[in-house]
């Protein structure tokens, strides 16, 4: 009789999603789930869902799960993870909850080195509210508060979470994925099980950034947005591991002493 | 265990302890620095954590995952602080979660100062954050109460599902008293098992959701519907006050919370050697406010007189008490000057004298 | 029966202890007290005071503005608290420090060269101990057996400081009583 | 040997699958489903090599396979 | 100019611009997104700026910047982003500057939903932040009222150097109608030039310092009293309201504000055709709050019928209004669910048949 | 006659500060004041001063201020700004003020690109309010919030901002100085010096982070103060200039593709 | 007088530019009008509607619960707002996508095929235009060469359209206003 | 040649100044200023080089330095 070897995760909850046709961030839940089931953490795993399109993920995990105020995932995962360190605690956090209103929770939660998985999808967008620019926002990317194109000259150019973060001195596990072709998605998910992992034996903080579709907001089809993620941010935001928890430190050293610039 | 001179801070800091609570996450603010002081090296004592957060917003954020957890837990913080956590309080609120939220007020507005103030009644009674919600409030008026009530916050908070907040001034925070915890102190309410919590799912119920967002209006006008028969039980069953000299006959009746409320007692006693007539009303949970208490013992009365640290706050609820059956006056102090005996007694003398006017009907 | 007393000095000169010290004797004698210092942005300036309230009933307001008592180790804080302190109370100077009489006429005024005494049992930090046994000897507020006892609590850390400070105690305690009984004499 | 099988009220027609599948085998078809999208449908199911790229892809698991006597082992991606 | 069809939002902007503010700071929530979204591309055109800040709590931080240096300003968010900016709501009320927030209200507490709703009237009429201070609400109940509303609020918050809100709800923000932009329009105040302002010192003056401490407590209570005093300017010259079908007779007077006043209107007229004699009074300011005018409407009537898309918080004025001379009856919806003209006139026919119960006395 | 080559600036007021003997703020606060004099700029600058022991910052200098909320000086720097450019605009903050509960306005500041100058004071201590933990502060460093001395394993290690803040792709200069010995303060005013320019130039964002003393609450005498700031900060923060304008991006590039590290 | 009217149907079919013309019609008439649209989660569902009032008076309430007009464009609006309609009211139904017949009799029910009109005219994306028509035709809200006017403002960028979706709007305008009078006849 | 002048009453007593002297010639007076702290003095004027040191570690700008009579110019620090 025939076996199934590809289906729907127990972590994951039956139904569908709300998700526009072809937003990657199925795929991220998906691996998500994957992992929590493959390392046998499903029972023992709490979420917390931000504000943002995934929003709803609480509906979408078989797991327990927390709705945070915007932006404030990694402030509440930190008391989940004090409150039961027996707990595997991840947030899931789009750029505009991470890397906008979240910037100091994620900056320190990091930086105290709390036992947690951060699952950062990068979708260049703000995509719940409708297209509003993000700090990750492509240079010249139209969005509906940057109508002409994000200009770097008044917004600045994209934020590098991975790279930011993994600057920081205390050991942590870094990684930058991607899930708009199937073999991405299939390292996305080793860097998932490897955040995971290192939770689980209680070794540092663990974030995976992850660069995701929206094909609503970014007004192209599924298949034309996995080109321009890969045309446009992928050039941008270099996919790999950017620490590990041996790495001492990744903050650069002074150029020179003051004036010898001059 | 036998009396111990405390600073009001660490009073509150080891009250939590003797309650249970093993966490502990908060920012360093004057006037109530001692607080996660007292924490910090008290916490690990009991096997607890104490984690300073980079700011109110994130220590506030921290409480709400730690109490979805099921863990007793609570932060504290003054004026500026308390503001940054207007947001986190609407949530926990609409979460139903229980946290114990102190808040050692200084003078306002803006970064004001950092002497005592009751300049955020309105703030902690009606809901400084969006939405309709409550979160029920208690004001301590002595280092030893301070104690007490922070020990039932944590069972109130639990019972109710809802955040309680201590409403303390600069003076509770840094004056010592001799403080006594009770030994085998049993919970002030009947406590259920926190089925509700986030902790885990093995499958054999549905996943615990810890959240307030709720997409569809109806659902979610149950839900404010649901919050606010909590909030009318709380009216029905955790109404507090403490009423002074109000068996004997008196002219005025002073209405007054926290450590003013104590001024005003020694007002009251040295008004009586001049033999003038004065009762006192303290309200000790503001919300639920003890309007029938208040209206009660006013009736008695000719007149009253509301004494805050600010500049008329609770007397809101006073003239909703009264609904002008009789004459309201108001003395306060503002920025950090403190109320003094004299200062009371001298305005209640005027009041008797008829010198002062009523405060204007809104 | 309430005692209440306003000590005040720089904040080197150790006033919040002495406040503190006398608040624990007050309870330890079943006594109801309270112990209120001042924590606003003068204590930048180097000036510290704190209010301490001992009474049979309990402490009512721990804000005073008339005490009883007033306890000046420097001028500032005569020059401040002097005019508060209630009529037929009692001025404690630290004279080592203060050169100036007292204003008021109305009270019982008490000087003590607290220093001086100090300096004499080679104990130069010990002035405040002085002022507080003075403080004891001119009010019996509590008993001074009781605050010995406290002296030797408080500074278990330090053994060779307990007698010298008790000494200073008593010094002060016996100097203020001999002065009230010729003040009553007279 | 590998089965493709496609549940058409979970596709939401994005076309991912039909995109990645190495073997061009799927196909969007002409029907709609309950939830008003035009669903995936496998066109030639014989040449289907397994290779799941197309499950991996899905963003809504709408896609299972089966595999009747593999003889090798798939990897855990 | 010709009257234009436009989202409340747009128009609102589109009043801001007009008014000659020329920066707007502020961050993504529903319901509001069009406000941002039409400054960005609105403001360039005019040599303005727009600047998307990472936050409310930015924002409203820009906000103080921006206002210090004596130029209009404004930010727009809903509900949670309202409950962040409390800190800084407070410090701008505390330091003195003019400066205008738009609260397009969403359903709470927490996340709550993204439809209109009415649960954000005590925070911003008795202050979200901490400290005593106030900001000046109005509520519009039309397009063209958000629009007249807004040119105002920029004049008012700078004769009163103090933040001015507009309080509107989802539907005032997402629904389209006419709106008229007046050629030459002259403030509603008589403004002085901004000396205040720190815009550099070239040593001709003291320097200008934007700020709200006062480590001194006699001076910040001196400056608590010069703000009350600017406060009860405020209640002396500020208090708007519109009355409607208060010339004829009626039984039951309706009080409520915003859109939800239009559905009152409408259930007035429906139930005037059954021959219920009904008045409508709608407080245009929420603080000031026209006490006095609500009292005089309700002396008319038999009871009163308050009506609010909350659990009831405007009801709290309406009773201090009152002071318990007439009974008061209350209809709220909450959660984004929408109160109509038939809700309304039946909750009306109701209390005349004596069916509903009066809300028990605070 | 004789020429006065050395006296307080004109940037500085006269009177006295509150700081505690000793303390390094006092020497920062006449730098930037003599800095500005230098460039001529007085009479367009607007100052911020922070919530810390600078709080009254406003009444040290001759030019006119803002007093922030805590850590959002920031954002107010970026409304004066954004108002009026032709002013110059510098924020002084404390490490508690910038580095912890600011960490979202800094970052997004310089990430933004404004065109400021923030003075940034790191004496790993919160001086204001008695002594707490910083996220400056050393490990094992005594504050009355790590009673035992800062422990790594819960609470992180401190925080390199000059090094978080030049790995953002946003052009900008900064660099670290310290002012415990006139040597080091004569860089440290360089350093400024260069910022202010580059601000006046309308260049870019600029960030000085000056090493300062506490002596009150490191609990030493202010010339060991100097000396415990050069054993134990000068180690872990290098001095020097990080970025300047004209150097792309400084964010670290991935270690490696993801399982390349197992 | 007051006409109101709930305009429902999928997202994509352009529901809430026909509320907006109808809107943009009655105040270039001089009427009074609002446009209110639904912006909540069921936006996400995909399914769209807008209330559009136009009065000679200012506009009351823009919420309307019972419209004098329900436009159904899908069977889910006709489900949802049938039920609404005000007794006596007009009932539009998109009989290309909805195939049920209506349940109300107290009503006028008013069937048109949106959609095959549109197609016979190579103009499939016209059925919101033909059903606007239809609108117009059977309760002349406002006058049909204003909406003409509109019509031809908001299609200014893509000309090619304007004269097809005028003439789908003059379909629908005279099918409905037929069947009325027919419907009046009999 | 140099003069250093030690504004009495702007002296905190930090000894910052004494530590960076690279003449030693400065010392911590006997004397309490009006707000009670031991201010600095100038031990030997004479032996003073004009480095400027203290005046630039002195948090309170309480040295000033004045010159009569230099050749050469004072580096802009
Ligand atoms: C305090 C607060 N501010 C703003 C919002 C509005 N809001 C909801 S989601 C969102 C941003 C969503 O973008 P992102 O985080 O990138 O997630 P995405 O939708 O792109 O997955 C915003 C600004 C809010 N709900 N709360
Ligand atoms: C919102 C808010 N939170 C906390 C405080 C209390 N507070 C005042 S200063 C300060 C930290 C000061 O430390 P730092 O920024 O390092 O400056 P320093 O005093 O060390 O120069 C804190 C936490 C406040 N005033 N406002
Ligand atoms: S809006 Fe964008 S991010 Fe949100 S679900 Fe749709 S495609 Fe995905
Ligand atoms: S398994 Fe591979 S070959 Fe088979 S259908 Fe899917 S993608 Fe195509
Ligand atoms: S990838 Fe999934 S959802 Fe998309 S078309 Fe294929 S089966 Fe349907
Ligand atoms: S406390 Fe520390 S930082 Fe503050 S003034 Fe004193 S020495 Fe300086
Ligand atoms: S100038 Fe140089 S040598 Fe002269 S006193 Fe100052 S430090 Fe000493
Ligand atoms: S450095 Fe300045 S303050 Fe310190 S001792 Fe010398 S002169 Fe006095
Ligand atoms: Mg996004
Ligand atoms: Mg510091």
């Amino acid at each position: 009789m025939p076996e199934t070897v590809f289906s729907k995760p127990t972590a994951l909850a039956a139904g569908q999603t709300h998700y526009c046709p072809g937003c990657t961030h199925g795929v991220i839940h998906r691996l998500v789930a994957e992992v929590v089931d493959e390392l046998g953490l499903r029972e023992r795993t709490i979420g917390i869902a931000p504000v943002g399109c995934s929003v709803l993920a609480y509906n979408y995990f078989t797991t327990d799960f927390h709705e945070a105020s915007h932006g404030r995932a990694p402030a509440v995962a930190t008391g989940i993870k004090r409150a039961r360190p027996d707990l595997i605690v991840f947030t899931y956090q789009g750029d505009g909850d991470l890397a906008s209103i979240g910037m100091a929770e994620i900056v320190h939660c990091a930086n105290r080195g709390e036992k947690v998985t951060v699952v950062f999808v990068n979708n260049a967008i703000y995509g719940m509210t409708g297209g509003q620019m993000a700090p990750t926002t492509m240079p010249g990317q139209v969005a509906t508060t940057c109508p002409l194109g994000r200009d770097v000259n008044l917004a600045g150019y994209p934020i590098r979470v991975a790279e930011l973060v993994s600057t920081l001195r205390t050991p942590s596990f870094v990684a930058r994925a991607a899930v708009h072709t199937p073999l991405h998605a299939v390292q996305a998910k080793a860097a998932l099980r490897t955040a995971f992992k290192y939770q689980a034996e209680n070794r540092c903080f663990t974030l995976v950034e992850v660069l995701s579709t929206c094909p609503t907001n970014w007004g192209v089809p599924p298949v034309e947005a996995t080109k321009w993620l890969a045309e446009n941010m992928m050039p941008y935001y270099p996919l790999g591991v950017f620490k590990t928890p041996d790495v001492e430190s990744r903050a650069p050293l002074p150029l020179g002493p003051i004036g010898a610039h001059r | 265990m036998a009396k111990k001179l405390m600073k009001g801070c660490e009073a509150i800091g080891e009250a939590a302890v003797q309650a249970g609570c093993k966490l502990f996450f908060g920012y360093p603010i004057t006037p109530q620095n001692e607080i996660p002081e007292y924490m910090s090296h008290r916490l690990p004592q009991v096997g607890g954590t104490f984690v300073q957060a980079e700011s109110e917003v994130a220590a506030s954020n921290m409480l709400y995952g730690a109490a979805g957890s099921g863990e007793r837990v609570f932060t504290s913080s003054s004026s500026p602080g308390i503001s940054l956590m207007a947001e986190a309080i609407s949530y926990m609120a609409g979460s139903e979660l229980p946290a114990v939220i102190v808040n050692i007020m200084r003078a306002g507005p803006g970064l004001g100062g950092i002497l005592p103030s009751q300049g955020d009644y309105f703030q902690a009674t009606k809901g400084g954050g969006h939405g309709d919600y409550r979160v029920l409030v208690l004001a301590p008026w002595s280092v030893q109460e301070a104690a007490d009530l922070v020990q039932d916050a944590f069972d109130l908070a639990d019972y109710y599902r809802n955040p309680v907040m201590i409403l303390g001034d600069g003076l509770i925070g840094q004056m010592m008293e001799p403080v006594e915890f009770k030994q085998g102190r049993q919970p002030c309410k009947v406590l259920s098992p926190k089925t509700w919590a986030a902790t885990g799912c093995s499958g054999d119920r549905p996943t615990n959701i810890v959240n307030s967002l709720f997409l569809d209006p109806e659902v979610l006008e149950r839900h404010n519907r649901k919050l606010q028969a909590k909030y009318d039980t709380m009216i029905r069953d955790e109404i507090r006050c403490a009423g002074y000299g109000l068996d004997q006959p008196y002219d005025v009746l002073l209405v007054a919370y926290g450590t003013v409320a104590r001024v005003c007692s020694t007002a009251m006693e040295d008004l009586h050697r001049e033999g003038i007539g004065v009762g006192l009303m303290r309200p000790v949970s503001l919300f639920p406010f003890p309007y029938a208490a208040v209206r009660a013992a006013a009736e008695k009365a000719r007149a009253v007189l509301v004494v805050e640290l600010s500049c008329g706050q609770m007397i809101e609820d006073v003239r909703l008490a009264l609904e002008g059956t009789r004459p309201l006056h108001f003395y306060g102090r503002q920025g950090g000057m403190l109320a003094s005996p004299e200062d009371v007694a001298g305005k209640v003398r005027e009041l008797m004298r008829g010198v002062t006017k009523e405060v204007s009907r809104a | 029966m309430q005692n209440d007393v306003i000590i005040a000095g720089f904040g080197g000169q150790g006033v919040l202890l002495m406040g503190k010290m006398l608040a624990y004797a007050g309870m330890r004698e079943g006594k109801e007290v309270s112990w209120l210092p001042s924590y606003g942005p003068e204590m930048r300036g180097g000036t510290a005071n704190c209010t301490v309230v001992i009474s049979d009933r309990p402490v009512g307001s721990p804000v005073v503005q008339h005490p009883r008592s007033v306890l000046a180790m420097n001028l500032p804080s005569l020059d401040k608290f002097e005019p508060m302190l209630k009529a037929g109370g009692l001025l404690l100077i630290n004279s080592s420090l203060i050169h100036r009489d007292a204003q008021r006429s109305d009270v019982t005024v008490v000087r003590i060269p607290a220093n001086e005494i100090a300096n004499e049992l080679k104990n130069p930090r010990g002035a405040n101990m002085v002022a507080l046994g003075a403080y004891l000897g001119a009010t019996h507020a509590v008993s001074t057996t009781i605050v010995e006892d406290i002296v030797r609590e408080t500074f278990a850390g330090k053994p060779q400081v307990i007698e010298a400070n008790i000494e200073a105690l008593r010094r002060g305690y016996a100097m203020a009583e001999g002065s009230i009984q010729a003040g009553e004499k007279t | 040997m590998p089965q493709i099988i496609i549940e058409r009220d979970q596709c939401k027609g994005c076309e991912l699958c039909v995109h990645a599948c190495p073997q061009k085998i799927l196909a969007m078809g002409k029907e709609i489903n309950s939830k008003g999208y035009f669903f995936a449908t496998v066109a030639e199911q014989k040449q289907c090599i397994g290779c799941r790229l197309c499950c991996i892809t899905c963003p809504d698991v709408a896609i299972q396979m089966r595999v009747s006597g593999t003889m090798y082992h798939y990897f855990a991606y």
